[in-house]
């Protein structure tokens, strides 16, 4: 057990391509209060895995997400991209990190400039790192929206062109072009229908075989979490609260929070639509102003009094399985 | 039910065959795009029609009536519009329509110099400072700095400096023009700094970033197209403003020396008219800066149309 | 049982530089007072564009309401005066949009955006409609109700914009709710909540709810009919049982076919449907699933296929359903759905 | 903290435009005692050079200059002999802010109603009027419209004073003639800004509210659309505020616009710095509220790094 | 003289009109912000046509603008003609009733000498003994030769006899000032509050930039005299603006109209043309190719058509110019101009004789480049394109054109940096003399760069000359040798136009000064 146990760590450690070590994101708003988005978060994301992030709305997971990719400063923390600390780079390490490390994101009609045809959307970072000119550049664009299963002709065309899935698969073109090795995709699937849900989510496992990357991938669907997730960190008010792997999650949550979730999620079937589910008492506490202690304190079925009054400790409570709860 | 002639037809269908849903609009160059959308436009049409009809005039006009913009006739002063003097003439006798004609070089020339001006230093200056006002400690000493150089040059009497240039500088279209570069931009760059400043929250600005595409990129190819209406409307006004500047600079001494005219000088000089009714004198010339200004406004809206691909489709 | 709503043989285009584009093509649906009426379907198809049709939010142009009846309580909306119809918006049929980050105006504090239309309708102090907007926030979950009030947009996060549409759609408690995919940007615990204060309501006053959404979880959570939009058409409609259990049309087969299996231990591959959607720019003269079906059939290419009634309330539109077609065999049927409830029942969940 | 930097920033760039309009004046040729015709012996010349410290090395002057600004003495007028420019700033801002004040106000509620008008009726007659009028508006400029204006107001229909100041009446004609050009401007604005905004989602949703047509413009409309609005208004209002010597000089209004250009013929070295401080002052102070005002207008725009 | 059709009485209003319920006021249109109306500062027309009104001096001017005694009573000059002795009137008193004294008139005088004053005028009192050393920094106060004998007696000493010494008393910068009003603020002439005259009216309201009232002065000893309760001065500097304000009413008094509106109402009967006592001219720089050479700069000179320039383009009426003294100086034998006649005819054949005849003097093949320059302004800019023209046409000469803005044209034209320039020369008292002063060699005002010892010499003579016919002889003399080598091109004589209110009588129009209202009088 003990071997083992270290075994996996030393493997963790050999394998995490980006790890955030005490990763702290504050908003400042009215009034001198801060939101605290992201609480000193410490993760690890092994190459070549899916790391699914899901967690109530408002927790910071897009918070997390972008300021992992450098769209956002962190307040404090570090971030390590392949054993080199990404805020503390050399100019050009810096350019090459901030390329390898790209984003998808959650609206694709927002992040498409709506002035400019597709191919030059998807050649933005071709020319920006240089990555090829004239007629390979061409060819690449070609490529890149072959393998996202447009057409090479839809290059031609403004955003506005194309239905919701079709552009995030243009938002997908276009991160891939850098030849990124990590991306972080916030909520990439939750205004697609589902059967083009299927079509993206299909596309970024097929991607992940292909190119080897490495997915932060933020939804709240869980069912296509657990589908495409090897691990999956579960989030509530700027705290992690569970780390595991996919099908340890979904067979036996420990926290409290993850097992309310889980019971939330809605099946497609009509018959068992009247189903016992765990309602959460009370109120979101405030962002702003935190409870004590443990932050899901307030609404936890199984509140104690330790709770109020001792932050809980992130453990490892089985192989692959971290979570924050006194229970354990 | 539904009553179907041939049965023959519920059959599965060739492959081939069901590959029809690749329609297709046709996709034009985009310069070719751009252009016919422009035509398509009706009053972009009437501008880009209007514009080449007066640059034609500017061009032979002169040369399609006997007088010459400078001939003078003492003891036929100021009259009406005839077949002879079709545009009348004017207060020394001279043809108004040659010096219309004659005219329109100069103050067309001055309006397309100075929405040049207006492009490559304002909205240049205008998208650096609104780009970078937030971007960290060296952004904001950017935006900080282009904005004083602004409030510097707004805040310097302009007439001065008109001066010590007319001291320094031979008279001359050249002379305009450097006069008018000196703060013809600067009422553009605040705009557009404001309209950016707006703009850059927009999450394709994060994305492109992101990509690692360049700041001048970022600025050129996703800001400043998307804030083309106000651009474009700013241009339309800077001509007819540039065109009585060059009336203001040329009367100071600085521009194009009498005899010769402008349509701004022109319009200075027969302001009286309005009491003695000799109407022409400041009509046409009046009339001319009008019209071309009505000509740049509906190009320009169509302009702001075929370069906004959403009103296009 | 009322009918509150009933539209007829709808149909509106939209006019571009390259013509006419047929989003909405003769679409017939009603909904009962008290009933949740869900529609589905792919992107594009034109659910948004019926909904916003009955709102009478299309703007015309570049939209032309080509034809059709929206007959609300009695009333046909589509005759109404713009003033009439201001009266009934807001107060009577609430609408949420579907995309909550542009839907909310940014340089408006989202409390006052709230309070604003219960001003227009309820006869309320300026303070009374604050304390009404500070109660709504706090019931669509979203915490400091007092310090939310006073924010803007983009100081939310992506779901709590989406609850605050949620919260001005339902601060005049309408008659008819229309929910444009409200619970998409929300964590599985808020959709509940969501959905919960939805149906709460809608028991209380009686309220019929029209819920645009990709879920199907929700749809069979919530809706107790369906309807399946795609290419501008309504290809088919029923009730939930009829839908998931008995569905007649392919693109049916297709979406039910794509969704993961989150109780199954092993992972499969998602079926999508290959291909993409038609151009409404150009529909195709025949069925717009036609290409990228599986099952299609020369006649599909020809003819747009009638509605064909399964069973009472229970229509689609495709030609399998003629007699005169070959059957098909489909791996999505009822049994597999009989499974999957077994398997769903016997999980062993520990609470 | 903020506030002390840029207050600390506005002073650097007053002293920079003094300093350097300073430089120019000093280089551009001419002389404040010879603008009439006759010229003056030596000696009469020398006494007044010595009368404004004008016998000084520039040096001393530039020092002198700087010491009188930071005591807010502005020194004497040379042209107005028995005046100081504090005096004509005093006695002439009163008319100049007046003006420039209703002229904005014309100029904005008329151009913003103008703009929103034609944006809400898109290529249709209203919008076209609005364009030929904006147009119009911009291509007669105020020199040319004042003594139309007058002409048909004044002295064919006997309306309305020619010129001169004192009553309302008075105002009436040169607040329309300095306002149309901006009305013109702001109209144009407005109109391409609303077209924007009234095609964006939350204007849906206002809709779907139930709120009128009006209130929509009013409380969702104006408030997205009118940033270019305020970016032009910014330097435009001190250009108004502080006189137009145009105007003042055709309806003989005593403000302090004509000293902007005549101190400057007839080399008025007082009054020049005078007006110039004065000007600028007034520009950088607005130019920091304008600044201001667009995070309140929008607080999605962020102006400094400071607090993400 | 008077040249101005506003002096005649129409028989039937007589003088009976006073009393009627006609309010006696008028609005005159002043144009600009008088910038200093006090004696001792003022220097421009502006503040002099209102100081001229609120004060009065040793010396007025009668109804034909001829100088008269005022303030004082009596004069007497001693034999060598160097001391006045002026005794003032018993009445004369200020605005506050106090008497004005010889005292007043001595400090006033030494105000404007005092070099911390800094009077642009002292000048003009340089013929008084000591007042040149005085105002210099050079003497003391007590050696000028100005003297309070008593409260009544005043005496003044000068260097040499003076020609024109009434004339130039009627100037402001020798009206009294109060010695009090003075000492208690110095800001006194600021404001109408403050301020203390001795004229027919007295100020009682300056609004900066907007206007001056002055009412009739009941302390003034001609009280009767005086019809106007009130006249203001309008300050509305733009010709299109006074004109309209003139037409709706709101002004019965304005002048220089603009040139558009001439032609139309030259047959009106409120429009007069006044001559004015100046010369309009283009200055050649002698030391600059091609006007080195006399003859082309006559040739130059012969080839402008000044009849139809001012026909044609000027159209106020101004008189075609073929010498230096416009007319309205009056001389023992008649009008100096008359006496005179003309120094040239145009003659385009003669001048382009001439023209060649220089340049072969010089050995041009072609005539160096020629820019005429005049300084910004809308009429100069159309006679100089006029004149252009005719050079063009009649010399086949091209000559190119330039401008400058007044200061920056003043500083060029003093370094000569020009080869023709406009300029244009108005009298300040009407004497041939200070035309003629112009082209002095030593004159600061002579940018033409002509020096002729001979025309100095006789200048001077006819300055220290006793005798008046000898005294014009002088100046014909120099007028002659000045024409003869042409420095400058006349082209012709001012102009006033004015447009007055038919229900007014008795304005006096002066040829050198604006419109005296002491004796004016609305009659309907
Ligand atoms: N720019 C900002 N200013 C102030 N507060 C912010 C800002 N951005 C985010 N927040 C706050 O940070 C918290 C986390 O936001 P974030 O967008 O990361 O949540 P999320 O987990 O992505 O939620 P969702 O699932 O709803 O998108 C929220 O309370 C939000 O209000
Ligand atoms: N203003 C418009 N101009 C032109 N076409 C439009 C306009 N609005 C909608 N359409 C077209 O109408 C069709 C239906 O759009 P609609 O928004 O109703 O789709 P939807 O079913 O709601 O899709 P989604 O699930 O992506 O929201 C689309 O093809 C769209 O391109
Ligand atoms: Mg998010
Ligand atoms: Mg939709």
């Amino acid at each position: 057990m003990v071997k083992e146990l270290t075994d996996a760590n030393t493997k963790a450690v050999q394998d995490n391509l980006v790890e955030i070590r005490s990763l702290k994101k504050y908003f400042n708003v009215k009034d001198g209060q801060t939101v605290k988005s992201v609480d000193d978060i410490s993760i690890e994301i092994r190459r070549g895995e899916t790391f699914g992030l899901v967690g109530e709305s408002g927790s910071g997971k897009s918070t997390l997400g972008k300021t992992l990719v450098g769209l956002q400063s962190p307040t404090s923390g570090e971030i390590i991209y392949n054993d080199q600390n990404v805020l503390d780079l050399d100019r050009e390490t810096a350019r090459n990190v901030n390329k390898e490390m790209q984003i998808i994101f959650q609206d694709p009609h927002a992040s498409l400039n709506p002035r400019m045809r597709v191919g030059e959307i998807i050649a933005e970072g071709i020319d920006a790192y240089k990555l090829a000119k004239g007629k390979q550049r061409t060819e690449r664009i070609y490529e890149l929206l072959e393998r996202v299963g447009l057409r090479p002709e839809h290059a031609k065309r403004f955003p506005h062109e194309f239905s919701g899935g079709q552009r995030q698969r243009i938002g997908i073109a276009r991160a891939l072009a850098v030849e990124p090795k990590f991306i972080v995709a916030d909520e990439p699937i939750s205004a697609l229908d589902v059967s083009i849900q299927a079509q993206v989510i299909n596309l970024m496992e097929e991607l992940k075989e292909t190119e080897g990357l490495t997915y932060l991938f933020i939804a709240h669907d869980l069912g296509m979490v657990k589908h495409i997730s090897d691990r999956i960190g579960v989030m509530y008010l700027g705290k992690m609260m569970e780390l595991s792997n996919s099908d340890d999650m979904f067979r036996n949550p420990l926290h409290p929070y993850t097992q309310a979730l889980l019971s939330a999620i809605p099946k497609a079937n009509p018959r068992t639509a009247k189903r016992e589910r765990i309602v959460l008492m009370g109120d979101p506490p405030s962002p702003t102003n935190p409870p004590s202690g443990c932050r899901f304190r307030t609404r936890c079925p199984h509140a104690m009094d330790i709770c109020a009054a001792k932050d809980p400790e992130w453990k490892q409570v089985e192989d692959e399985h971290w979570v924050a709860c006194h229970l354990y | 039910m539904v009553k179907v002639g041939d049965d023959a037809l519920f059959r599965p269908i060739d492959p081939e065959r069901q590959q029809t849903d690749v329609i297709e609009r046709p996709s034009l160059g985009i310069w070719k795009e751009t252009f016919l959308s422009i035509i398509k436009n009706k009053l972009a049409l009437l501008g880009l029609i209007l514009l080449a009809i007066i640059i034609f005039f500017a061009l032979f006009g002169p040369a399609m009536t006997p007088y010459s913009a400078s001939e003078q006739e003492l003891t036929n002063t100021n009259q009406p519009p005839s077949a002879d003097h079709w545009f009348g003439t004017d207060d020394l006798g001279r043809d108004m329509w040659a010096r219309t004609w004659q005219g329109a070089r100069v103050s067309l020339t001055i309006g397309f110099v100075a929405a040049f001006i207006d492009l490559a230093l304002g909205v240049i200056i205008g998208g650096v400072s609104g780009y970078m006002a937030g971007r960290g400690k060296a952004g904001d000493k950017v935006d900080n700095v282009l904005m004083r150089i602004v409030e510097i040059l707004y805040g310097i009497p302009y007439l001065l400096v008109v001066i010590l240039l007319m001291v320094i500088m031979e008279p001359g279209i050249v002379t305009i023009i450097i006069a008018l570069s000196i703060t013809g931009w600067v009422g553009m760059a605040r705009i557009i700094r404001g309209q950016i400043l707006q703009l850059k929250s927009q999450e394709y600005v994060l994305a492109a970033e992101k990509l690692g595409t360049s700041h001048p990129k970022i600025i050129s190819r996703h800001l400043l197209p998307n804030t083309m209406g106000i651009i474009i409307i700013n241009l339309t006004f800077t001509i007819p403003t540039a065109i009585f500047a060059e009336a203001f600079l040329s009367f100071l001494g600085l521009g194009v020396q009498a005899p010769f005219a402008s349509w701004g000088t022109m319009a200075n000089d027969s302001l009286g008219v309005i009491l003695s009714g000799q109407w022409w004198r400041l009509f046409f010339p009046g009339f001319m800066i009008a019209l071309t200004m009505f000509a740049f406004n509906s190009l320009g809206d169509g302009i702001q149309d075929a370069l906004d691909p959403r009103a296009r489709k | 049982m009322d009918r509150i709503l009933e539209v007829n043989n709808l149909e509106v285009n939209f006019k571009t530089y390259g013509g006419q584009v047929k989003a909405v093509r003769d679409v017939s649906f009603h909904v009962n007072k008290g009933e949740v009426v869900a529609i589905v379907g792919e992107s594009g198809s034109g659910k948004s564009v019926t909904v916003q049709t009955i709102m009478g939010l299309i703007p015309t142009p570049p939209g032309i309401i080509k034809g059709g009846t929206i007959d609300f309580q009695g009333q046909d909306l589509l005759k109404l005066s713009k003033r009439e119809l201001r009266k009934i918006k807001g107060s009577k049929i609430g609408m949420i949009f579907q995309d909550p980050m542009t839907s909310l105006n940014p340089t408006m504090v989202v409390g006052k955006q709230i309070a604003e239309g219960v001003i227009a309708h309820q006869n309320v102090s300026k303070k009374e409609a604050k304390a009404k907007a500070i109660e709504m926030i706090k019931l669509v979950g979203i915490p400091n109700p007092e310090e939310r009030y006073h924010q803007y947009p983009h100081e939310f996060s992506g779901g709590m914009r989406q609850r605050a549409m949620i919260a001005i759609a339902l601060a005049c408690k309408p008659d008819l709710l229309i929910a444009d995919e409200p619970t998409t940007a929300l964590d599985v615990t808020i959709q509940a909540q969501v959905l919960e204060l939805m149906k709460d309501i809608q028991e209380k006053t009686n309220t019929s709810i029209i819920l645009i959404t990709h879920d199907l979880g929700v749809v069979a959570e919530t809706a107790q009919r369906v309807m399946v939009m795609y290419g501008g058409m309504m290809v088919e409609s029923g009730t939930v049982f009829d839908l998931f259990e008995n569905p007649k049309h392919p693109y049916t087969w297709g979406l039910l076919n794509s969704i993961p299996d989150v109780e199954g231990p092993e992972k499969k591959k998602l079926i999508p449907i290959e291909g993409s959607p038609p151009d409404l720019f150009a529909p195709p003269k025949g069925c717009p699933f036609a290409p990228r079906c599986e099952f299609a059939m020369d006649i599909c290419v020809e003819k747009m296929p009638g509605a064909f009634e399964i069973n009472e309330g229970h229509h689609a539109k495709c030609w399998l359903n003629d007699e005169r077609s070959p059957k098909v065999d489909h791996e999505f049927a009822p049994k597999t759905q009989e499974k999957q409830q077994a398997e769903t029942v016997g999980s062993g969940q520990k609470w | 903290m903020y506030i002390v930097k840029r207050f600390l920033t506005m002073l650097l760039t007053i002293w920079v435009i003094a300093s350097l309009t300073f430089l120019i004046m000093k280089m551009i040729p001419g002389d404040p005692f010879a603008s009439d015709a006759d010229v003056l012996p030596e000696e009469v010349v020398e006494n007044m050079r010595a009368k404004y410290n004008l016998d000084e090395p520039v040096p001393v002057q530039y020092a002198l200059y700087l010491k009188n600004l930071v005591t807010l003495d502005l020194g004497p007028s040379i042209q107005s002999e028995t005046r100081t420019v504090n005096d004509i700033l005093i006695a002439g801002f009163p008319a100049s802010a007046t003006l420039g004040i209703q002229s904005i106000i014309v100029a904005l509620f008329f151009g913003l109603l103008l703009g929103i008008v034609a944006a809400l009726n898109h290529n249709k007659l209203p919008d076209y009027s609005a364009m030929i009028f904006a147009i119009i508006g911009i291509s007669v400029p105020s020199f040319i419209l004042a003594p139309l204006l007058i002409n048909y107001f004044a002295v064919e229909w006997g309306l309305l004073p020619v010129a001169s100041w004192g009553t309302f009446q008075h105002s009436v004609l040169p607040t329309i003639a300095l306002a149309t050009t901006p009305l013109a401007v702001v109209a144009r604005f407005m109109r391409s800004s609303m077209l924007e905004v009234m095609n964006q989602n939350y204007i849906k949703t206002a809709d779907a509210k139930g709120l009128s047509s009006v209130k929509i413009v009013i409380s969702h409309g104006i408030r997205n659309a009118i940033l270019p609005v305020v970016s032009f208004i910014g330097p435009l209002f001190v250009a108004l505020i502080t006189g137009t010597f145009v105007i003042e000089k055709i309806f003989a209004i005593p403000g302090i616009g004509k000293y902007f250009v005549d101190s400057i013929f007839n080399r008025d070295y007082p009054v020049i710095m005078g007006t110039t401080v004065f000007f600028s002052v007034i520009l950088v102070v607005t130019l920091f509220l304008i600044d201001i005002s667009y995070r309140l207008i929008d607080p999605r725009i962020k102006l400094t790094s400071k607090g993400d | 003289g008077c040249y101005g059709g506003g002096g005649e009485d129409t028989a039937q209003s007589g003088d009976s009109g006073g009393d009627s319920d006609i309010k006696q006021e008028i609005v005159v249109n002043a144009m600009t912000e008088p910038p200093a109306i006090d004696p001792a500062i003022a220097t421009d027309t502006t503040s002099g046509w209102v100081l001229d009104h609120i004060f009065e001096g040793l010396y007025t001017r009668d109804e034909e603008g001829n100088p008269v005694l005022g303030a004082a009573e009596d004069v007497s000059v001693s034999e060598d003609g160097k001391t006045y002795t002026f005794t003032l009137r018993e009445d004369a008193k200020w605005s506050d009733g106090s008497p004005v004294t010889a005292n007043d008139f001595e400090f006033a005088w030494e105000r404007v000498l005092n070099p911390d004053t800094g009077s642009p005028f002292a000048f003009y009192m340089y013929y008084i003994k000591g007042a040149e050393a005085y105002n210099k920094g050079e003497g003391s106060v007590e050696d000028v030769g100005i003297t309070a004998v008593d409260d009544m007696t005043f005496e003044v000493e000068l260097n040499a006899p003076l020609g024109y010494m009434d004339s130039l008393l009627t100037l402001w910068t020798f009206y009294p000032v109060q010695q009090k009003a003075v000492e208690a603020d110095e800001n006194w002439a600021a404001e109408a509050d403050t301020y203390v005259s001795n004229g027919p009216f007295e100020m009682t309201e300056w609004q900066h930039e907007s206007n001056v009232v002055i009412e009739k002065n009941d302390e003034y000893y001609g009280e009767e005299e005086v019809k106007m309760e009130k006249v203001t001065f309008e300050l509305v500097n733009e010709a299109t603006t006074y004109y309209q304000m003139f037409k709706t009413g709101e002004l019965d008094l304005v002048m220089t109209l603009p040139t558009d509106v001439i032609a139309s109402e030259r047959e009106n009967e409120e429009y007069m043309e006044v001559p004015y006592y100046g010369t309009y001219m283009y200055m050649f720089n002698v030391e600059e190719e091609p006007f080195n050479n006399a003859k082309v700069r006559r040739a130059f000179a012969m080839a402008v058509d000044r009849q139809s320039l001012t026909d044609n383009v000027t159209l106020a009426g101004e008189t075609p110019a073929y010498a230096m003294v416009p007319e309205g100086a009056e001389t023992p034998e008649g009008d100096f101009r008359e006496v005179g006649g003309d120094y040239f005819e145009e003659n385009i054949e003669e001048a382009k004789q001439l023209l060649e005849e220089g340049m072969a003097e010089e050995g041009w093949d072609t005539l160096p480049e020629v820019t005429l320059m005049y300084n910004t302004s809308e009429n100069h800019k159309k006679i100089a394109e006029a004149v252009q023209e005719m050079l063009s046409n009649n010399l086949d000469v091209d000559v190119s054109l330039a401008n400058q803005e007044w200061g920056t044209y003043l500083d060029t034209t003093k370094q000569g940096n020009f080869q023709m320039a406009r300029m244009g020369w108005i009298g300040i008292f009407l004497d041939p003399v200070v035309n003629l002063d112009y082209y002095l060699g030593d004159s600061p005002n002579n940018r033409t760069g002509w020096v002729n010892e001979e025309y100095d010499s006789i200048m001077a003579e006819s300055k220290v000359e006793q005798d008046q016919a000898k005294r014009y002889e002088l100046l014909h003399q120099a007028e002659e040798i000045l024409l003869e080598d042409m420095p400058f091109m006349p082209v012709y004589f001012y102009k006033n136009t004015y447009m007055v209110n038919q229900d007014y009588e008795n304005i006096a129009y002066y040829v050198n000064r604006y419109p005296y209202l002491k004796w004016a009088e609305k009659t309907q």
